[in-house]
């Protein structure tokens, strides 16, 4: 059943986390972690442009998130890693150090836009030199060389602001966990290392990058693929860990899901 | 005083395609530039009283014509362009993130702000807003970004002075509080006798028993009401 | 009558970059063409009372205001000092188009800037910077300018291959469009004396009666795949 997108944009991972937070900021105590790491998720899908650089940068938090909730899920008693335990909680408060400084920025951009909003009602005198003045000039081309010809060009044929109409329909796209493993079963042993990217680039369904991403935790989380990812909201490193053949049969039970 | 002076700057002031500093104009008026600047305050005061269409305001840095803003609806179906392009709200972050964070690299501007900013500097840069000011003294040598003129012009300030200070937006501890209990870790919430918690995003995430209708799409809003933990809880 | 009417003119007049007429003066301000000639009286009246250093002064084609001639010294003193010695920057990007886009006819200029570049255009030919290079053969055999020797030469440039690659951009849709509408405006519905019409080529850039929603345009996009420079070679 397709429907209408009507989200509004989200500038970023942080943006979207930010409003999923604070709109249920009047009842504090109702915020809850699987709430928003769920209408994450949901965000996600339901964006309708696929831009990989952008929907990689909300998978990086969304597995942040999932990381989240899954530790709250895990019994006290189980055997973690109290070096893991604190990584992640200091994972928790850099988050939220860079939700705060995003926050801070957005406020300020406000303020900006009200600025320029009262700015653009006045608009300034260019009609520059009278003719006969212009004579006197020695040299027009005064300390202009060939690339501020070039920027000026570029201004020039910069596109003037549009209303952007955006009703597109976003195809119900049959994937599930299940076959995007099995694909990767299948790549994976032969590709050896792979980033992210590459494993998502011919994709133009932003679920389907989604389901692919799930698809490689259940791979890491049945410890077949070792994940690494060098750089902050870089790309991610997968690497085959598992056996060369190995068979989707040998898999423990997948959960399906249908988009 | 010469009577000229006042008359002179409003002549020079008419064909400058940009604010023009006090200093040139005293330079070429040959008066100082405090009397300059009473002058053009006079200026400024005789056109308001007056009622004149037009203003003579002081932004950045300098002193220029521009239209009464209360006109805009005439002066718009007269400039073709209509209003200057109207900044998207990545260009306002990253120009706020650059007007109070300057020098700052293309980086450090997109670790705040959590996505990839190589497009949106590549145009204000493009539209005058910002610059390289600077380079990192670091092995890369990165590109660091200030405002310009262009940007005070845009924002119709005088110097970066008149931007709001920073701290005014720096959140209060009821954003930090719900942020902190929002991502909280809390032991307590465990749902009893889940130990075997394998492919916790993917169950959430998943709609009800789908399988009897594999065409019908489910309702996300539904599963939000409901509240996301029902899976493992029911 | 509305008392804003003689601020509106004021404000419209200030931000021309070139002559005015009254006919779209009366059209913007929405009085008759009468009654707006008696306003501008009126208020270059008092400028002149006022012994402003501008005038408001009707000229081949409508009003502008100018400097006071009395004033000219101060203004030769703000020209020779540099500063204001330059290419504005809106000269500067006509001169960029016609480089780059070259050969090419004003009004496709215009529709690009969205502005009358009849001021503009006749400053870089004088300067000897642009010039006639070919004629258009449709009806209209509107006049195709390209940059000239001496402008290459004064850019350090053999030859206009050696322009800065611009081959990783492509201009916005609205661009193409503007071209696209420059062209056939000349061909087809401008049959003679485009030299002479400013406010034609003013008026047909304007896609549809935007005055309401100055954001609204129409989209371009099927334009665009056909290849930005579509406008020119067609």
């Amino acid at each position: 059943m397709p429907y209408e997108v009507q989200t509004p944009v989200y500038e970023g991972p942080f943006d979207l986390l930010l409003h999923l937070i604070l709109r249920e900021q009047v009842d504090l105590y109702e915020i809850s972690l699987s709430r928003i790491v769920d209408a994450y998720l949901i965000e996600i899908e339901r964006m309708d442009t696929l831009d990989l650089e952008i929907t990689t940068e909300f998978l990086l938090i969304a597995a942040t998130l999932v990381e989240l909730k899954c530790k709250r899920l895990l019994p006290e008693d189980a055997d973690v890693d109290l070096d893991d335990e604190f990584a992640l909680w200091e994972e928790r408060d850099l988050l939220i150090a860079r939700l705060l400084d995003c926050k801070t920025f957005k406020d300020a951009a406000q303020v900006l836009g009200e600025l320029a909003g009262v700015a653009s009602l006045s608009h300034p005198r260019t009609a520059g030199l009278e003719d006969q003045f212009l004579e006197l000039a020695p040299d027009l081309l005064a300390g202009i060389d060939v690339d501020d010809l070039r920027s000026a060009y570029l201004r020039a044929m910069t596109p003037r602001p549009k209303a952007v109409v955006s009703i597109e329909h976003i195809h119900s796209v049959r994937v599930s966990v299940t076959e995007a493993v099995e694909e990767l079963v299948d790549e994976l042993p032969r590709l050896g290392r792979v980033s992210f990217r590459r494993l998502t680039e011919d994709f133009v369904e932003r679920l389907e990058v989604v389901i692919r991403f799930l698809a490689v935790l259940e791979l890491f989380k049945q410890g077949f693929v070792d994940l690494d990812q060098p750089r902050a909201f870089g790309d991610i490193e997968i690497v085959w860990v598992g056996s060369p053949a190995l068979h989707v049969a040998d898999l423990a039970g997948i959960d399906s899901y249908d988009g | 005083m010469n009577p000229e002076i006042p008359r002179a700057l409003e002549a020079i002031l008419l064909v400058a395609d940009s604010p023009v500093g006090t200093e040139l104009l005293a330079e070429i008026v040959e008066v100082t530039e405090a009397e300059v600047e009473a002058l053009l305050a006079d200026l400024a005061e005789s056109y308001a009283t007056q009622q004149r269409g037009f203003q003579l305001v002081r932004v950045a840095g300098g002193w220029r014509y521009q239209t009464h803003p209360d006109l805009a609806p005439y002066v718009e179906r007269f400039v073709l362009d209509g209003q200057a392009a109207k900044l998207s709200a990545a260009a306002l972050e990253t120009l706020a993130i650059v007007a109070y964070k300057q020098p700052i690299s293309r980086a450090q501007i997109a670790a705040i702000r959590g996505v990839s900013v190589d497009g949106v500097v590549r145009t204000l840069e493009q539209r005058g807003y910002i610059g390289e000011v600077a380079r990192d003294p670091g092995p890369g040598q990165a590109v660091l970004f200030g405002t310009t003129p262009s940007f005070l012009e845009r924002m119709g300030l005088d110097s970066l002075a008149q931007l709001p200070s920073i701290a005014d937006f720096v959140p209060g501890a009821d954003v930090v509080e719900a942020l902190e209990h929002g991502l909280r870790v809390e032991i307590s919430e465990i749902p009893v006798g889940i130990d075997d918690n394998e492919s916790v995003e993917v169950v959430t995430v998943e709609p009800a028993p789908s399988v009897a209708e594999p065409d019908e799409r489910p309702s996300y809003d539904e599963l939000l009401d409901d509240g996301p933990d029902t899976g493992f809880t029911g």
